[in-house]
């Protein structure tokens, strides 16, 4: 068993790619056990990466060796705070999604639930490898594995999902095809995939172009599975149309994994230099992610439906991940990394609860909440209430403390225009999240039979509600302990260069 | 003598706020027993006996100090109240019965503070619970009269309050001492606020306003406190302050004209007692010992006859109900035995020898004399001539004889007790008239004057005869009142309060609500805009489009054509940078 | 006024100035001001104060200051 | 400046949590009433306990304080119950207890729907008021600052009419962004100095900054806590905020929430900027214009508002002027007299509002016109709204004129006597403006009163006690707690530095 524990920084991929075949074909024998065995490969799969977590805190970041070929050649897995930490909170949220997608998946892509859990392990093995992954190329595979099976998930939806599925799959696999290029200059220049060398290489041959167009290649790469403001066309529709278990598995992790890895690039691989001082990237990804916020905010304000409302503001949120990191101070990268955390937690629990209610009220249109909701799902809306107070940054929820730092690094920085787009943004998410708990709390009903508030209530089934509620209370845990969780786990992050 | 000291006011305020919860008849024995109980204890106490203290802050309050200036006005003021309690023992009026009490009390209050703190304290209580004597009146009149009255009231506060601070802040310490000295901004603004409540003219017109509309009972506790508790503290604090003397004459002479053109029998005793006042004003502004004296001793006659003079006016507005000169007439008949009682008050407020005013108006002129005023002198004669005119003839006359504009009206009977209250008053008028040293005894400093010199009186008979002769000859050519009302300094600050109120008040909350209105409406249109972002866009005027998501969906091509612009634009900007 | 009323008032007028005339015209106790020296100074001054006073009043300043009891605001 | 000697306990924690501790069980006995109330009085009561407990403390001078988890790297959550904390929490806490007393009797009265999510709204709001209380440094303060805003808008929408709703969202509008101005001021003192725990006199001024910074950072901070202190531009949502049921406004719109707005201004001004800085740059002189034109302002509006309610808001803000003004002045007196008004200005606002709901409960009116006659029918409630409306207009008996007297003081020792001027023509018009209520209850004639009584005991019982606690204050300010004597020692605390 101790032997298995030493190598089990590649342990979470393994395992998914295995069970991603291994589960189809179980499906494929005994659909009724395809839904637990998919629960309990994650559930081991987060326990893993809780350890592996453990791990780096006790032992510092580990290098395992693919193979054990050295790393020119061979492929390296890096295990260090940051991608422990991420993975965690990754594999955590997909449990919590999948733990409640039985009831969902069955009942909005009845008979398909053969292909979707198999995709959904494909997709998690996608990702866990895109964050593990020191290797440059290798990342590349991960990523179009990951977004592969995406594609699938979103396509199995009703009506206009496939169209949604299919501008998606057009954008992603442009955005796969600029980094595949991207990685073709820098490989041709420095001569090494792997992430550590090529970092040592950079600096001595900054003013070449090859390395520069490498470079914003790989930036628009990652900028569209970031979905950073201009390049999210894709978003809105693939997040509303696709099935809710989907949109509610893709949102809180989908464009974080590919903040993570422009994160990685940015700081771990190209440096700090380049990027901030002598190019003007840091500068461009900045204004881009404020003029994100804001756009994001304002149209969620003008959406009628619930989960394109949560599209639009997940477009604004990761615009302030993209503005933490563009900000290049120590204050800014931990408002980043600890906005992702938040932002995972947050939008999962959002789109849980819109899941609820298409699952009970039969739509999430905005415009016909009224109060009967309440009544009839007192602790669905109670999770949403805490989360969208989350989301607009109050105390004690986790949103408040990472747009804290967020602001510290800005203030640092003396970016005084980003501070102002900041907290000004937090205004525009509360106009639109309490345009909802307006509606849900206190429009009259229409109808009469809601009216006298005789409805009965009938709540979500409970495997839909546990995971929501669990959602809701982690988010204000994780926001009190927020920065027991920067000292101890952010601060040994540690770029060159900051 | 027991020298435990038991502080006057303590007894009034203890009753006061007893009063209003006894059954009625309980409530008017307390309204004459508690003034009593408190002329009992200040004629006990010795003055000697240790002020009660107390601190507050790093500040020692001195909440009592009996002194003899201080102790004649105790008592004069307590006995006041015991013949006002008589007078008002008919009522049955809750209020009244506890405000007269709470107003008597403070301003015992006053006369005993030992420090700024509680002087302010009682200073201010007494404006309010006079202003409820006023309220009591039923009527619209009286009701704006007590606003005016109060709000006047709280501005004269105002002053003194910010004159006590600036006057602590500079001294350090509470303690009352007297200002003669230093003329700082604090003791100008004390004087200021002192003599508001001394209706000293330009500042009196709150006194001639409101008691004309006070209560019947009210009118007689209003005109005997608050303008002499000011009296008594320009006394403790600026004794010898050369602008009083002035001021006093100018007020003698400025009460008599007014009195004489006023029509209502109450508005022409206000003006009387501004020209009272105006003795003691002048008085206490000579500052010599015998003139602190003679204020003293005229306060305390002017106290008495005054009360008599608004007691019976109140009587005779009590039984005939009308209060105007010129409706009134020919109740000889009817109330003979108030016509009486109101004549004696008429002689001594004239200074008739044998009544206590002569006593003591001729104090203060000697005094005046004495110090080398003699055109004060002669002017506050002058005034003294002029009192005698309007309340020694003209008033008596055209309300008790004169022609009888509607014989046949019954008179209702006044209760015993008024008569009991007004003839104690006229007892004690004539008592200090034959006996002044029974007056002199109490005054606050040695007193060798004798009134009773022949000199004075041939004065004093001289004046008056020949002032009832004229009077009698010209009574009915000029002396006739005439329907209409005087108009005084307050048209100066009421005909623009509408003005003053619509430019401040209604231009600041119309602008608020202006600005509230524009938010409501900027608020308004940004939520129709914000309904559909891409409006401008469409830039279609008229009706907004309304936004619907297949609407504003941008093709593919579009996405990938904003790749490639971002591509292109990032490439030649760091391509640039770099080279 | 019946006419035993003007003969008191007469008499007592007579009585203050012969009182006058042969008491105080030696006598300077108090301080002697002015007037003290003019004989019936103080009848003259009565009558002329008077005389003054309800003149002011009625003639000069009545028609100036009255006013109909109209109803004046607050 | 006394080395103030800490000893760390776990009082301020529990009077924090106490209230918060009540909420679950308000919200599971929603069934039964009488158990719910219960549960509200029982955690009132606890709390006002434990604040007398640190009550000696506080008047010897000492600090007690508990530092929890980090809150913010350099800055953790520290409830710190230093004398002008436990001062504060004492007020908040102790009217607490008689405004749950009192909205038992509006709730029933008035039969008003959802009183579960009421009560359990108010105690939320009433730990974060002593979380604000105690807060030690920025951060904390920030965190309880933004729960009170949280908290307090359910019960502003409680009517959930359009009004209500409407008045919801203005509040939010205001409150959010004050929040964020407060943040982003935090944050920037963060930047500066490196440290954001409160200390007696000011931590800035170690710092020497230049005027440069240092006015837009107070403009900041003032433009944070001034939205909830009700200074004139930032003010208009208190008055539409009145839609509120009448407890909620009295205790919350007189006593919690604008009293931590201007418990914030206070910290501000004596804990973060401390005297010496601010009168170096100037910027008491904005605070004090600021503050007179409130004053003024307000009083004037108040005149002609005839809805009751909102005639209180507008005094309301005018005397919460007094208290920014105290503070701007920068004298210890003048703090000691800022201090002394907000236990004050408390208790006689508190009564006004309560006679507002009793009226309202009692009679359904609302507005000032059709308040004639009811003295009669109503002596209590009437005879403690002519108290209050005594004390707000500065007239000694009550306590009202104590505190003015003691800002006069204030205002003269700090070398300004003209806001002597300011404070007495405010007097003259909060008389002209609760004179006319009190003359038409008692002296006019009403109509439509027949068979009406006093309203129910539970609504006059707190409204008397509040009046009378007003009353004896005024005669001897130092009766309990002795709140002067503790007063002057903040004062002197934080105006000690300016010799």
């Amino acid at each position: 068993m101790t032997h298995l524990l030493t190598n089990s920084p590649v342990l979470p991929v393994l395992i998914l790619l295995s069970s991603a075949l291994l589960g189809t074909v179980i499906a494929w024998r005994r659909p009724s056990l395809s839904w637990p065995f998919t629960i309990s490969v994650v559930a081991v799969v987060t326990a893993i990466s809780g350890y592996n977590l453990v791990r780096v805190l006790r032992e510092g970041p580990i290098h395992y060796y693919q193979g054990n070929w050295a790393p020119p050649i061979g492929i390296e897995y890096v295990l260090d705070h940051l991608s422990a930490f991420v993975m965690l909170v990754v594999n955590t949220v997909a449990l919590l999604v999948l733990f409640h997608a039985r009831v969902v998946v069955k009942a909005e892509t009845p008979g398909k639930e053969l292909g979707y859990y198999g995709t959904a392990l494909l997709m998690l093995c996608g990702f866990n490898g895109i964050i593990i992954t020191g290797d440059l190329f290798n990342l590349y595979v991960f990523l179009e594995i990951g977004s592969l099976s995406l594609y699938g998930l979103i396509a199995v939806g009703e009506r206009k999902a496939p169209i949604a599925a299919f501008r998606y799959l057009v954008m992603g696999t442009l955005a796969g095809c600029f980094y595949l290029l991207g990685i073709g200059f820098l490989y041709m220049k420095t001569g090494s995939l792997n992430m550590a060398d090529t970092a040592a290489i950079l600096p001595s041959m900054l003013g070449q172009p090859a390395v520069l167009v490498g470079l914003m290649f790989v930036f628009l790469g990652m900028g569209i599975k970031m979905a950073l403001f201009p390049l999210h066309g894709w978003l809105p529709d693939a997040y509303t149309y696709a099935p809710s278990a989907s949109s509610a598995l893709i949102a809180p992790i989908g464009t974080k994994v590919g903040a993570y890895v422009l994160l990685r690039l940015v700081y771990f691989v190209f440096g700090i230099t380049i990027i901030a001082r002598t190019l003007p990237v840091a500068k461009v990804i900045c204004w881009l992610a404020a003029a994100g916020i804001i756009y994001g905010s304002i149209l969620a304000i003008a959406q009628r439906e619930l989960k394109r409302m949560l599209a639009y503001s997940s477009i604004a949120q990761i615009g302030y991940v993209a503005l933490g990191i563009g900000m290049a101070n120590r204050w800014a990268l931990t408002g980043a990394i600890l906005h992702i955390m938040n932002h995972a937690f947050m939008k999962g629990c959002l789109f849980l609860t819109a899941a609820n209610f298409r699952r009970k009220l039969g739509h999430s249109d905005i415009s016909r909440f009224d109060w009967s909701i309440r009544k009839k799902m007192p602790w669905t809306m109670a999770a949403f209430s805490i989360s969208a107070l989350s989301m607009i940054g109050l105390p004690p929820m986790a949103g408040f403390f990472s747009k804290l730092f967020l602001a510290m690094g800005a203030v640092n920085g003396k970016h005084w225009i980003f501070l102002v787009v900041i907290l000004f943004s937090s205004l525009l998410n509360a106009v639109y999240f309490f345009r909802v708990l307006e509606k849900a709390y206190l429009k009259p009903a229409g109808d009469a039979e809601a009216a006298d508030g005789a409805c009965a209530r009938d709540e979500a089934v409970p495997s839909m509600l546990i995971p929501t509620l669990i959602m809701a209370l982690l988010l204000i845990i994780l926001g009190l302990l927020s920065t027991v969780i920067a000292d101890g786990i952010l601060a040994h992050i540690a770029p060159p260069g900051l | 003598m027991i020298d435990l000291h038991i502080p006057p006011v303590a007894v009034m305020i203890i009753g006061a706020v007893i009063v209003p919860f006894l059954p009625r008849i309980l409530r008017s024995i307390f309204t004459v027993l508690i003034p009593a109980a408190t002329l009992a204890v200040i004629l006990v106490v010795p003055t000697g006996s240790d002020p009660i203290t107390l601190r507050l802050m790093d500040y020692t309050l001195v909440l009592s100090r009996i002194d003899p200036l201080s102790r004649i006005f105790g008592i004069i003021f307590a006995f006041i109240c015991t013949i006002g309690g008589f007078y008002a023992y008919h009522l049955s009026d809750r209020w009244q019965q506890t405000a007269a009490l709470l107003y008597a009390g403070s301003a015992i209050g006053v006369t005993f503070a030992g420090d700024y703190f509680t002087l302010f304290i009682c200073w201010e209580m007494m404006a309010v619970a006079s202003t409820i004597l006023i309220w009591r009146a039923a009527g619209e009149e009286s009701a704006r009269a007590g606003f005016r009255y109060l709000l006047f009231h709280v501005f004269g506060g105002g002053l003194l309050f910010s004159g006590i601070i600036l006057q602590v802040q500079g001294s350090g310490s509470f303690v009352i001492t007297s200002l003669a000295g230093g003329h700082s901004t604090g003791s100008w603004l004390i004087l200021l606020g002192v003599l508001v409540n001394a209706a000293v003219p330009p500042l009196h017109a709150w006194l001639t306003d409101a008691y004309p509309k006070a209560t019947i009972t009210g009118a007689v506790f209003l005109s005997a406190f608050t303008t002499k508790t000011a009296v008594y503290v320009l006394a403790r604090l600026f004794p010898g302050w050369p602008i009083l003397l002035v001021l006093g004459v100018i007020m003698t002479l400025y009460g008599v004209i007014y009195a004489i053109l006023a029509n209502d029998i109450r508005t022409i005793l206000a003006y009387h007692i501004v020209s009272q006042v105006g003795f003691m004003v002048a008085g206490v502004g000579i500052g010599t010992e015998m003139a602190i004296n003679g204020a003293t001793a005229h306060a305390f006659s002017h106290i008495l006859y005054t009360a008599l003079l608004f007691m019976g006016a109140g009587a005779v507005l009590q039984a005939t109900g009308k209060r105007r000169l010129t409706d009134l007439g020919g109740l000889y008949k009817k109330l003979p035995v108030v016509f009486w009682l109101y004549l004696i008050a008429a002689f001594s407020i004239s200074g008739f020898p044998l009544f206590n005013g002569f006593i003591s108006k001729s104090m203060t002129v000697a005094a005046a004399g004495e110090a080398h005023h003699p055109w004060a002198m002669l002017l506050m004669n002058l005034a003294a001539v002029g009192t005698f005119l309007s309340v020694g003839l003209k008033l008596p006359y055209f309300t008790w004889f004169g022609k009888e504009p509607h014989s046949d009206e019954k008179v209702e009977p006044l209760p015993l007790t008024m008569y009991f209250g007004m003839g104690l008053a006229a007892a004690v008028c004539v008592l200090h008239g034959l006996f002044p040293q029974l007056l002199y005894r109490l005054l606050p400093f040695e007193v060798h004057w004798n009134p009773f010199t022949r000199h004075h009186l041939v004065e004093a008979v001289q004046m008056l005869t020949i002032t009832f002769i004229i009077f009698w000859t010209v009574r009915w050519r000029w002396l006739k009142p005439k329907k209409a009302v005087a108009l005084d300094v307050d048209w100066l600050y009421r005909r623009p309060a509408s003005f003053i109120r619509r430019w401040t008040v209604e231009l600041v909350d119309d602008l608020f609500e202006g600005v509230e209105r524009f938010g409501l409406k900027s608020a308004h249109w940004l939520t129709e805009q914000v309904k559909n972002p891409y409006f401008w866009r469409m830039a279609k005027p008229g009706r907004p489009v309304e936004y619907t998501p297949d609407k504003y969906r941008p093709a593919s091509s579009q996405l990938i054509l904003t790749l490639l612009g971002l591509f292109v634009l990032v490439m030649i900007l760091s391509l640039l940078i770099r080279g | 006024m019946k006419r035993w009323h003007w003969a008191l008032l007469l008499l007592l007028l007579f009585i203050s100035l012969v009182v006058e005339f042969f008491f105080l015209s030696h006598s300077q106790e108090e301080g002697s001001h002015w007037w003290s020296s003019i004989p019936a100074f103080w009848i003259l001054f009565g009558a002329a104060g008077s005389m003054t006073l309800i003149i002011l009043a009625k003639l000069i300043l009545g028609p100036v200051l009255y006013q109909r009891e109209d109803d004046r605001n607050d | 400046m006394p080395i103030q000697e800490i000893t760390t306990s776990l009082t301020p924690l529990l009077v924090v949590a106490v209230s918060l501790g009540a909420v679950p069980l308000i919200l599971l006995s929603s069934r039964r009433p009488n158990l719910r109330e219960f549960w509200t009085l029982l955690a009132a009561i606890a709390k006002f306990t434990l604040v007398l407990t640190l009550l000696p403390g506080a008047q010897a001078g000492k600090i007690t304080q508990i530092s929890l988890f980090r809150l913010f790297p350099g800055v953790d959550l520290c409830l710190k119950a230093d004398p002008f904390g436990v001062y504060f929490a004492l007020i908040a806490s102790g009217l607490w207890i008689l405004t749950s007393v009192y909205s038992i009797g509006y709730m029933r009265g008035g039969h008003e729907h959802k009183q579960t999510r009421y009560y359990a709204c108010f105690a939320v709001c009433l730990s974060a008021t002593m979380g604000i209380a105690f807060a030690g440094n920025l951060i904390t303060f920030l965190l309880f600052y933004e729960i009170l805003t949280i908290a307090t808008y359910p019960l502003v929408i409680h009517k959930e009419t359009k009004t209500a709703i409407t008045a919801g969202r203005k509040y939010l509008v205001y409150t959010l962004s004050a929040g964020l101005l407060l943040i982003a001021a935090a944050l920037w003192t963060f930047q500066l100095t490196g440290t954001l725990d409160f200390q007696a006199g000011g931590f800035l001024s170690a710092s020497g900054l230049d005027g440069k910074t240092l006015v837009p950072l107070f403009l900041l901070f003032i433009g944070g806590v001034g939205v909830k202190a009700g200074i004139m531009p930032l003010h208009s949502w208190l008055p539409t905020a009145m839609a509120a049921p009448t407890p909620v406004s009295a205790l919350l719109h007189a006593v919690a929430v604008v009293k931590s707005g201007v418990f914030g201004v206070l910290r501000v001004v004596g804990f973060v900027f401390g005297p010496t800085l601010m009168k170096q740059f100037g910027l008491d002189t904005i605070l004090i214009v600021l503050a007179a034109v409130t004053i003024i302002l307000a009083s004037l509006i108040a005149m002609r508002q005839d809805n009751l309610k909102r005639r209180l808001a507008y005094s309301t803000i005018g005397h919460l002027s007094y208290i920014v003004m105290g503070a701007a002045l920068l004298s210890p007196m003048a703090f000691s007299g800022a201090v002394l008004h907000i236990a004050f200005h408390a208790f006689m606002k508190i009564t006004l509002f309560f006679t507002a709901g009793a009226i309202y409960i009692n009679l359904h009116r609302e507005n000032v016109s059709e308040l004639s006659g009811i003295g009669r029918i109503m002596p209590w409630t009437m005879g403690a709204f002519a108290l209050g409306s005594l004390g707000l207009a500065g007239i000694p008996p009550v306590n009202g004129f104590v505190s003015k007297w003691v800002l006069g003081l204030g205002a003269v020792q700090s070398g300004h006597p003209y806001i002597l001027a300011v404070f007495v023509f405010s007097g003259l018009l909060n008389a002209a403006y609760l004179f006319p209520i009190v003359h038409r209850a008692f002296f006019k004639p009403g109509e439509g009163l027949e068979g009406k009584t006093e309203a129910s005991p539970w609504m006059v019982a707190p409204l008397v006690v509040t009046a009378l606690f007003s009353l004896l204050f005024g005669i001897y300010p130092d009766l309990f707690f002795r709140l002067v004597q503790l007063a002057a020692a903040i004062g002197g605390q934080i105006g000690g530095l300016l010799t």
